[in-house]
C-alpha cells in the first residue's frame, strides 16, 4: 500500500497521523462517498460518532429520496428472487435499471421459474427505455415517450391504471399508456423496476401509488435497482447501527438525520463542513469527491493520483483483496463475496478508519 | 292598572310574555338582489310558527355588495326554533331545499361560526365526493359542484341561545282597515331593524291564541277574549266598539332587540293618531306564569 | 416595551440555530440572561452574546437585526407573538411555525414554512427549495397558517401541503406543489416544470398560464367562480391586494393521484 | 476475580431458593461459597433482590425485517416516549447499540431474535454483532420457502427434510428454526388473503399442518435441543383460538413452543364478537405438557409490528397508525411492518391486554408459559417493567381496568384475578425456564458452574421502577451496569444448533438456489469470522 501527504508518499503511521490531526481540527468531518464494504461502514460510522462527523453515501440523493419514500409512505419492495421467479408483468421505469446491470433482463426471466400465480405469459413493459436482447421466455411491449418526460409518463400510466381519465388520455401515447396499464390491472403481480436515483421524488410516490392500487386484488411490488458502491449495504448498516439512514450528523452526540442539510455536497460547497474522508474503494467509481476542503482520500491503488487530495490512502478492493459483506441484489440483501486473493497485502477500509480513531484515542488520552 | 294614552291611543297597563328560543342567521347572496331575495323568500316561507312550521324565520334584511363575504347582494336570514336541534335539522332542511337549488347563490354564516351549526359541513355531501374544503382567514368554505357551477356555502353558523320569540303587540280598532293600516305602519318600522323578524304573513297575525283547548290534544285555539264576535259571549278584553284586533309578533336575537322593535312598533301607530280608530295596544301574556321574559309596553316606549 | 433585538454582530461562519429565541420561551427573561443562553452553531455551541448584541424588553415582540442567511431557524416552532427580522434568514425559517405572525425583509433559504401549522410568515424577498414543505419526519407539510413570499420560490415548494395559503409574488421552481393533499396556493409568477405532480386535492391558482400542463389534468374549461371572490377578499385583509377576476381555467387533476385537486388560471 | 454479593435476597428458583444469602462469581462463573478465600470485591446487596440475568425468548431485535420497520419509522422512539418509556439510552435512536444498553438496564443478559430471514442471516448476524452486553441467537425461519415445501411436496424422506433443517441451522447460524404461518406466507404469494391449519399450499398441495408438523419432528428427531418455535394461522383474528388449540392437538405430543400466544387467544363471544379465550388456552395448555407458549402482551401506547406473516400484515395495513406501511416481498416468508398503536379507549385494544395478562395469571406452570411482548409487536421491550407490576400488583391491573371501555370486563375474566405472581414466578417465566426451552444449561439459575450474568434490583414496592433499572447487572462475572448506567461495554456470544447433515444436502440446495435464483447459497452463509472477534459462536449441544 502506499500513503500519501500533499502529493509525496509517507509513512503509513504519519499519513494516519496527519488524517487524525486533520480531523481533529475539524469542527465539522464530513465521511462519504463511503463505496466500501459493511465493515468500512460500521467503522465510518464508529469514526463519525467518535469525532462528531455526518457520514453520507456517494449515492446519498438516491438513499435520500427512497429513505424518505419509506418514511413517508411505506413501500413495497420485491426481492429479486420474488422478481425472477413470480412476476408476469415487468414494468422497466427509465433507463437506469438496465444501464446498472446489461444482464438484468436475462436475470429477470430465465428459462424457468418457480410456480406463480396466475396464467398471464411473462411480459416486459419497457416504460422510457430500449431494452436490448429481451429473453425468448418474454414477451416485450414499449411506451415510446415521445416528447414527455419519465415523470409526465409515471403519472400517466399511474393514472390509466386508477381508471381516472385525464387531458391526453386519447393521444396516441395515451392510448399506449392505456394499453399497459390494462395489461398491469390483468397481471397477477406486476413488478416495477426502476433506479431511486433516476426517478424523481414525487414519481417514486406516484410509482408506490400505483403499486397500492394494484395490489388491493393482486400482487404487485417495486424493484429498485441496487445505489452503486455498496450504497444500500452502507444505508441499512447506517439504520441498524444508529437508527437513521445516511446524511446522519453526530456533531451534537445523538444522531440526527437530515437528507438535505447534511448531504456532503452541499456541506462541502456551503463551507460548513471543513474536512472530508471520501472512501471510493470498490474499484473506482465515477463520482468524484466534492471539492474545495481538505480531504482524506481511501482508494484502491491506481484509482487516484498521489495529488488528487490532501491525503490519499490506498486500501483493498473488497470482495476482491478481502472477503467482504456487501449488498447483494440477487438476494436484495447482504451477503458475503470472499476475496480472491490473499496476497495484496492491502489494508482494508475498516482497518485504515479504525487506525484514524485509535489515533484520534490517543491524542484525547495524551 | 294604570294605562296611559298617547295621541288618543291607550296603551294597556300590560306586557308581552315571550319564550326563550334557540336562533340563528345566514346570509344568502346571489349574483343579483333579486335572486339573493328569492333564495331568502324561499327559505324563509312556511316558517310562522314553531307550532307547525318547524320553524319561525324571516329576511331579516338586505345587504348591499359592501356588506356581504363575497361582495355580492345578499340578504340576512334569521331562523328560530326551541331547540338546538331542530335548528340544525331546520337549517339543514331549508338551506338544502331552497338555496342550494337556487340558481347562483351561495350561504355563509350570520353570526361566528365557531362551534356552531353544521351548514356546509352537511350540505357538502351534495357534492358526491366533488366538493373542496377551503379554509380563509379561519373560515371554512365547501364549495360544491352544481349545475350553474359552484354552490360555495360556509362549513358552520353560530345560533344562540338567548333568542327570544313571541314577542308581540296586539293592535285594537275600530274597524279592520284601520288595524291592517296601523300594523303596516308598524311593521314596516321594525324592518329595518337589527336582530328581528316578524314572521307572520306580512308580519302581521290574526290568529292570536291562547294556551289551551276544549278539544283533547288541541294545545292552543283562540283568543277568545280578543274575537271581537264574541264580546259579549266571553269574558271578553275588548270594548264594544272594537271591531277588529291584529297582533305582530316578533322574535329576535336578543330581549333588547326585541323591546326596540315593540316601542318603533307603537311608535309608528300612535303616530298615526286617532286617523285609524285605534282604540288601544295591548300584548299577549299568560299571566307571567309561562314565559321568563315580560316586555312591559310601558317599558318598551321609554 | 421596546421590541427585544438581536442585532448581530458579524456574520458567522458556520450555521447557526436560533430556534430557542422565540417568544414562546423569551418571556419574562432579561437581555442579560438572553445573551448567556446556549446556541447550537452546526457542530458546537456558542452563546447568544457571542453573536448578539440584545437589547429591549418585550419578547412578545422579537427583532432581528442584520441576518445573515447562516441565521437557521429563526422563528422555529414559535406559537404567539411578532417577529420581525430585518435581513436574510437561513434554513428552516418559521418550520414548525405555531401562531404568531413572522415578518422577513429579505430572503429565506430552504424550509422556510415548512410543516408549520398556523400563523402567518410574510417574507419579502426570495425562499430557496421546499418552502412550506416537508421537513425531516413529517408525513405532512404546511397543515395550515398562511405563508406570504414576495420574491421568488425555489423547488418543491409547498411539498405534501396539506391546509393553508401560500402566495408566491414571483416565480416558482420545479414541482412546485408536488403531492398536495390540500391548501390553496397563488402563483403570481411563472412555474418550472411538473408543477401540482401528484396533487390529490387542493387548488393551484395562476396568474399566469404555466407554460407546462401536466397531462394527467383534465380541462374543465372556463367557468366563473364565486370562491375567487372570497379568496381577493381574504389576501385583501391580509395586505396582498391582487386582481382575481372572476373567471378561471379550471383543470382537474393530478389523476395520477386521486385526481380531486384543481388548477385554476386566471383570465 | 472472586466476586461476592453479600446479603441480598436471592430468588432462584431452579435451586428452590428464595432467602437471603449470598451469590458468589469466580472467573465469569456462579461458585460455591469458597472456603478460606477473601473475596476480591464485595457488593453489599441488602435490601435488594438478586436474580440470574434475564432471559427473552423471544424479541425482534435485529436483521432485516427490524431494519426495515427502522426505515419505516424512525421516529418510533419519540412517539413511543409519549405512551411509555423511550429507548434509552438515546430517545432519538432504537439502533443496536442501544438495544444492548436498555436490555442489560433491565437485567437481561440472553436475547434470541426470533425471525431470522435464512437469505438474510449475514444482516442479522452483523446486527447482532452491533447490540452489546447481552449474549443473542437467531432462530432461522423455513416452512414457507420454496425448497422445503417442493421436498414436502415430492414426499421427501424424513432424513432429507431433516438433512435440509440442519443444514439451514449451520448455514445460517440459528440456535433454532421458526415456522411462521406455515404455508400462508406462500399461499400470499398467490393471492391467497387468508389461510388455515387444513389449507393447502396453492401448487405445492402441501397443508399448513403437514408442513408444521414435519419442521416440529425434523427438530426434534435432529436433537435440537430449542423445539420449533410456532407462529401458528389467523393471527390476531377473533375465534382464532380454535386455531390454537388444534395446532396444539396437532403437535401429538413432541415438543413444541407456540409464539406470542396471546393473539391466538381470542373467543368471538360478546356483543362485539370479541372476547377472551385465555381459560380454554390455558386448559389445553394443562393437557398438552409437550407445548410451552410466550405470552405477546401488549401495553397501550405506540409500536410497530413486525412479523413474516405477510398474509396478516397485509390485511393489517388497514389499522396501520401513522398511516403508513411496508410489505417485502421476499424468499420465503417476507415481512410486513405495520405502525400501531394500542388504544386503551379501544374495546379490542383493551381486550387483547387483558387476555395476556389473563394467560399469565391463569397460567398452571411458568415452566410453559413464558414472558414476551413479543417486541415490538405487542409493547416495546423497554417497557417490560410495566409488566411485571401488572403481574405483581392486582390493584394495579384494578385501576387499568376501570379505565378502560365498558364490556371489557365482560369480555375478559381478569376482573376476577386475584393472583400476584412472585418473585420466584417471575423468575421462571423470565429466566428458568426460557433458559431450559432453548437448551442454555448454564443460565437462568445461580448454580454453580452457571454464567456470571447476575442481575440486582432494590426492593421497592413499585415494581415497574424496581424493574426498571437494576442496581448492579454482572455479565460473565463482569459489573456492566449500575445503577441503570453503563460500567462496562462488553459483547456477547451468539448461541448456535449445529446437528449437523449428510452432505448430499448441500448439493440439491445449491443446485435450487443456481437455478431458481442464480446464486451460489455461500453468498448468504454466516461465517464464523463474521463480527472479527474469536469465539463469537458458541454451540448449544444438540441431544444424540
Amino acid at each position: 500500500m502506499a500513503v500519501y501527504l500533499d502529493g509525496t508518499e509517507v509513512e503509513e503511521a504519519d499519513g494516519l497521523e496527519r488524517a487524525a490531526e486533520l480531523l481533529a481540527e475539524a469542527k465539522l468531518p464530513v465521511i462519504a462517498g463511503l463505496m466500501t464494504d459493511i465493515a468500512g461502514a460500521q467503522s465510518a460510522l464508529a469514526l463519525a460518532q467518535k469525532i462528531g462527523g455526518v457520514v453520507d453515501h456517494a449515492a446519498g440523493e438516491g438513499i435520500a429520496r427512497a429513505s424518505r419514500l419509506m418514511r413517508e409512505g411505506g413501500m413495497n419492495p420485491v426481492s429479486f428472487g420474488e422478481l425472477r421467479n413470480r412476476s408476469d408483468r415487468v414494468v422497466v421505469l427509465g433507463e437506469a435499471p438496465l444501464q446498472a446491470d446489461p444482464d438484468l433482463l436475462t436475470k429477470i426471466f430465465p428459462e424457468k421459474t418457480l410456480p406463480r400465480p396466475g396464467d398471464n405469459p411473462r411480459e416486459l413493459i419497457a416504460i422510457g427505455c430500449k431494452p436490448k436482447g429481451v429473453p425468448s421466455s418474454a414477451k416485450s411491449s414499449k411506451v415510446d415517450l415521445g416528447n414527455q418526460s419519465l415523470a409526465t409518463g409515471i403519472s400517466m400510466l399511474a393514472a390509466a391504471v386508477a381508471g381516472r381519465s385525464f387531458g391526453d388520455g386519447e393521444s396516441a401515447l395515451g392510448k399506449s399508456i392505456a394499453t399497459a396499464a390494462k395489461k398491469l390491472k390483468d397481471s397477477a403481480f406486476a413488478v416495477f423496476v426502476y433506479s431511486p436515483l433516476e426517478l424523481d421524488e414525487p414519481s417514486l410516490h406516484v410509482v408506490l401509488d400505483m403499486i397500492r392500487e394494484l395490489c388491493k386484488d393482486t400482487r404487485a411490488g417495486g424493484y429498485t435497482v441496487a445505489a452503486p458502491g455498496n450504497g444500500d449495504g452502507v444505508n441499512l448498516c447506517s439504520v441498524w447501527t444508529c437508527g437513521l439512514p445516511v446524511r446522519t450528523s453526530f456533531a451534537h452526540g445523538k444522531p440526527e438525520h437530515d437528507a438535505w442539510r447534511y448531504s456532503a455536497e452541499r456541506l462541502v460547497k456551503s463551507g460548513e463542513g471543513d474536512a472530508l474522508v471520501w472512501v471510493d474503494a470498490l474499484g473506482g467509481s465515477d463520482v468524484k469527491p466534492p471539492k474545495g476542503v481538505p480531504t482524506i482520500l481511501i482508494t484502491n491503488p491506481g484509482q487516484a493520483a498521489p495529488r488528487a487530495a490532501k491525503i490519499v490512502i490506498e486500501v483493498g478492493v473488497p470482495g476482491e483483496d478481502h472477503d467482504a459483506a456487501l449488498y447483494l441484489p440477487e438476494i436484495s440483501g447482504i451477503g458475503m463475496i470472499a476475496g480472491k486473493g490473499k496476497a495484496s497485502g492491502l489494508p482494508q477500509v475498516s482497518d485504515i478508519l479504525d487506525a484514524i480513531g485509535a489515533k484520534l484515542n490517543a491524542k484525547e488520552a495524551a | 292598572m294604570s294605562d296611559i294614552k298617547l295621541k288618543g291611543v291607550t296603551i294597556v297597563d300590560t306586557f308581552a310574555e315571550a319564550f326563550p328560543m334557540v336562533g340563528t342567521r345566514v346570509i344568502i347572496t346571489a349574483p343579483t338582489a333579486k335572486w339573493a331575495d328569492i333564495a331568502a323568500r324561499t327559505m324563509t316561507g312556511f316558517a310562522t310558527s314553531v307550532i307547525a312550521c318547524g320553524a319561525e324565520g324571516g329576511i331579516e334584511r338586505t345587504l348591499s355588495r359592501s356588506e356581504t363575504y363575497d361582495g355580492r347582494p345578499g340578504v340576512s336570514v334569521l331562523l328560530f326554533t326551541m331547540s338546538q336541534s331542530k335548528l340544525q335539522t331546520q337549517l339543514r332542511d331549508r338551506v338544502g331545499q331552497c338555496v342550494l337549488t337556487c340558481p347562483g347563490t351561495a350561504c355563509f354564516a350570520g353570526l361566528p361560526p365557531k362551534k356552531g351549526l353544521k351548514l356546509g359541513h352537511s350540505l357538502r355531501f351534495f357534492g358526491d365526493g366533488w366538493q373542496m374544503s377551503k379554509v380563509l382567514n379561519g373560515r371554512r368554505f365547501w364549495r360544491v359542484p352544481v349545475m350553474d357551477g359552484e354552490f360555495v356555502c360556509e362549513d358552520r353558523t353560530g345560533y344562540t341561545r338567548d333568542a327570544v320569540g313571541g314577542g308581540n303587540l296586539l293592535v285594537v280598532a275600530k274597524s279592520h282597515a284601520g288595524a291592517l293600516a296601523a300594523c303596516e305602519r308598524a311593521v314596516k318600522a321594525m324592518a329595518p331593524m337589527p336582530d328581528i323578524i316578524t314572521p307572520f304573513p306580512g308580519g302581521i297575525v290574526r290568529s292570536g291564541s291562547k294556551v289551551g283547548s276544549k278539544y283533547k290534544g288541541q294545545m292552543a285555539s283562540t283568543n277568545d277574549a280578543y274575537c271581537p264576535t264574541l264580546k259579549g259571549a266571553v269574558k271578553s278584553e275588548l270594548p264594544m266598539n272594537a271591531e277588529a284586533v291584529l297582533e305582530i309578533v316578533i322574535d329576535g336575537l336578543t330581549p333588547e332587540a326585541i323591546a326596540k322593535a315593540m316601542g318603533a312598533g307603537i311608535k309608528a301607530i300612535v303616530d298615526g293618531g286617532t286617523r285609524d280608530g285605534v282604540l288601544r295596544i295591548a300584548a299577549g301574556n299568560y299571566g307571567g306564569n309561562l314565559g321568563p321574559h315580560h316586555f312591559h309596553l310601558k317599558e318598551v316606549i321609554a | 416595551m421596546s421590541a427585544l433585538t438581536f442585532e448581530l454582530k458579524q456574520a458567522p461562519e458556520e450555521p447557526l440555530d436560533l430556534s430557542a429565541l422565540i417568544p414562546d420561551r423569551l418571556a419574562g427573561m432579561k437581555a442579560k440572561d438572553i445573551a448567556g443562553l446556549a446556541l447550537p452553531t452546526l457542530a458546537g455551541t456558542a452563546s447568544v452574546g457571542d453573536y448578539f448584541k440584545v437589547t429591549g424588553k418585550d419578547a412578545a415582540s422579537l427583532r432581528f437585526l442584520g441576518t445573515t442567511d447562516r441565521c437557521d431557524r429563526i422563528g422555529a416552532g414559535s406559537s404567539e407573538g411578532e417577529i420581525l427580522v430585518d435581513g436574510d434568514a437561513g434554513a428552516y425559517l418559521g418550520a414548525k411555525f405555531k401562531g404568531g405572525t413572522l415578518e422577513v425583509t429579505g430572503n429565506a433559504a430552504a424550509y422556510a414554512g415548512a410543516a408549520m401549522s398556523n400563523g402567518t410568515i410574510d417574507i419579502k424577498g426570495n425562499v430557496g427549495e421546499r418552502a412550506g414543505g416537508l421537513t425531516v419526519g413529517e408525513v405532512h407539510g404546511m397543515r395550515g397558517g398562511r405563508l406570504f413570499i414576495g420574491g421568488n420560490a425555489g423547488p418543491y415548494l409547498a411539498e405534501r401541503m396539506r391546509r393553508g395559503l401560500i402566495t408566491v409574488g414571483g416565480d416558482a421552481g420545479e414541482y412546485a406543489g408536488a403531492r398536495v393533499v390540500a391548501g390553496t396556493i397563488l402563483f403570481q409568477g411563472k412555474v418550472g416544470r411538473n408543477a401540482g405532480y401528484g396533487l390529490k386535492r387542493g387548488s393551484l391558482i395562476f396568474k399566469k398560464k404555466p407554460k407546462q400542463i401536466l397531462p394527467t389534468y383534465a380541462d374543465c374549461g372556463v367557468i366563473e367562480f364565486t370562491y375567487l371572490n372570497l379568496l381577493e377578499r381574504a389576501l385583501k385583509a391580509d395586505g396582498i391586494k391582487v386582481r382575481l377576476g372572476r373567471e378561471a381555467q379550471r383543470l382537474m387533476g393530478d389523476m395520477a393521484a386521486l385526481g380531486k385537486g384543481e388548477m385554476l388560471i386566471l383570465r | 476475580m472472586l466476586i461476592r454479593l453479600k446479603g441480598g435476597r436471592v430468588v432462584d428458583p431452579v435451586n428452590n431458593r428464595d432467602a437471603v444469602g449470598d451469590v458468589f462469581i469466580d472467573n465469569g462463573r456462579i461458585v460455591e461459597a469458597p472456603e478460606g478465600r477473601q473475596p476480591d470485591q464485595t457488593y453489599d446487596v441488602s435490601g435488594k433482590v438478586v436474580m440470574a440475568g434475564a432471559v427473552d425468548v423471544h424479541s425482534h431485535i435485529g436483521g432485516s425485517n427490524v431494519t426495515l420497520a427502522r426505515q419505516l419509522m424512525p421516529e418510533l422512539p419519540y412517539l413511543a416516549a409519549s405512551g411509555g418509556v423511550a429507548i434509552p439510552p438515546n430517545p432519538s435512536s432504537w439502533g443496536a447499540y442501544a438495544t444492548g444498553l436498555r436490555y442489560a438496564q433491565m437485567g437481561y443478559t440472553t436475547v434470541i431474535e426470533p425471525a431470522v430471514q435464512p437469505t438474510h442471516a449475514i444482516q442479522t448476524h452483523l446486527e447482532l454483532a452491533q447490540i452489546p452486553m447481552i449474549d443473542t441467537g437467531g432462530l432461522i425461519i423455513l416452512g414457507n420457502d420454496d425448497f422445503a415445501l417442493r421436498q414436502l411436496h415430492r414426499k421427501a424422506s424424513k432424513n432429507e427434510i431433516e438433512d435440509y433443517v440442519a443444514w439451514t441451522l449451520q448455514h445460517a447460524r440459528g440456535i433454532g428454526l421458526k415456522v411462521i404461518n406455515a404455508g400462508g406466507a406462500e399461499a400470499f404469494k398467490f393471492n391467497a388473503r387468508t389461510f388455515d391449519l387444513d389449507d393447502e399450499v396453492p401448487e405445492y398441495g402441501t397443508t399448513s399442518r403437514q408442513i408444521v408438523q414435519a419442521m416440529q419432528h425434523a427438530v426434534q428427531d435432529l436433537g435440537v435441543p430449542h423445539p420449533a418455535h410456532v407462529h401458528c394461522n389467523n393471527l390476531g383474528i377473533a375465534g382464532n383460538i380454535d386455531t390454537a388449540i388444534a395446532t396444539i392437538e396437532a403437535s401429538d405430543g413432541v415438543p413444541i413452543h407456540f409464539a406470542h400466544i396471546q393473539f391466538y387467544s381470542y373467543g368471538k363471544e360478546g356483543e362485539k364478537g370479541f372476547s377472551s379465550a385465555a381459560p380454554r388456552l390455558v386448559e389445553a395448555l394443562k393437557a398438552h405438557p409437550n407445548v410451552t407458549v410466550d405470552v405477546g402482551q401488549p401495553l397501550f401506547g405506540q409500536t410497530v409490528t413486525i412479523s413474516g406473516d405477510v398474509l396478516r400484515q397485509f390485511d393489517g395495513r388497514k389499522a396501520a397508525s401513522p398511516g403508513k406501511w411496508a410489505l417485502y416481498q421476499g424468499e420465503g416468508n417476507g415481512t410486513g411492518v405495520v405502525p400501531y398503536k394500542y388504544k386503551a379507549k379501544s374495546f379490542i385494544n383493551a381486550v387483547q391486554w387483558a387476555i395476556g395478562l389473563e394467560i399469565f395469571l391463569l397460567a398452571d406452570s411458568y415452566w410453559q408459559v413464558l414472558f414476551s411482548t413479543d417486541h415490538p409487536n405487542g409493547a416495546l421491550f423497554t417497557r417490560y417493567p410495566e409488566i411485571f407490576q401488572l403481574l405483581m400488583d392486582k390493584d394495579e391491573r384494578a385501576r387499568w381496568l376501570d379505565k378502560l371501555p365498558e364490556g371489557v370486563k365482560e369480555a375478559t375474566n381478569l376482573a376476577e384475578i386475584e393472583r400476584e405472581i412472585t418473585l420466584s414466578d417471575l423468575a421462571v417465566m423470565t429466566r428458568a425456564a426460557p433458559a431450559k426451552l432453548l437448551g442454555l444449561t448454564d443460565r437462568g439459575h445461580l448454580s454453580p458452574g452457571a454464567v456470571g450474568d447476575v442481575a440486582v434490583y432494590t426492593d421497592k414496592p413499585n415494581k415497574a421502577e424496581m424493574f426498571d433499572r437494576a442496581s448492579y447487572v454482572f455479565k460473565d462475572g463482569k459489573l456492566i451496569m449500575r445503577d441503570g448506567d453503563v460500567v462496562e461495554v462488553t459483547w456477547g456470544k451468539v448461541f448456535q444448533a449445529d446437528p449437523g447433515f449428510d452432505s448430499k444436502i448441500e448439493r440439491r440446495v445449491k443446485d435450487f438456489y443456481g437455478e431458481s435464483y442464480g446464486i451460489d447459497p455461500k453468498v448468504f452463509g454466516v461465517p464464523e469470522d463474521i463480527a472479527n472477534t474469536e469465539d463469537r459462536f458458541q454451540m448449544v449441544p444438540c441431544r444424540t
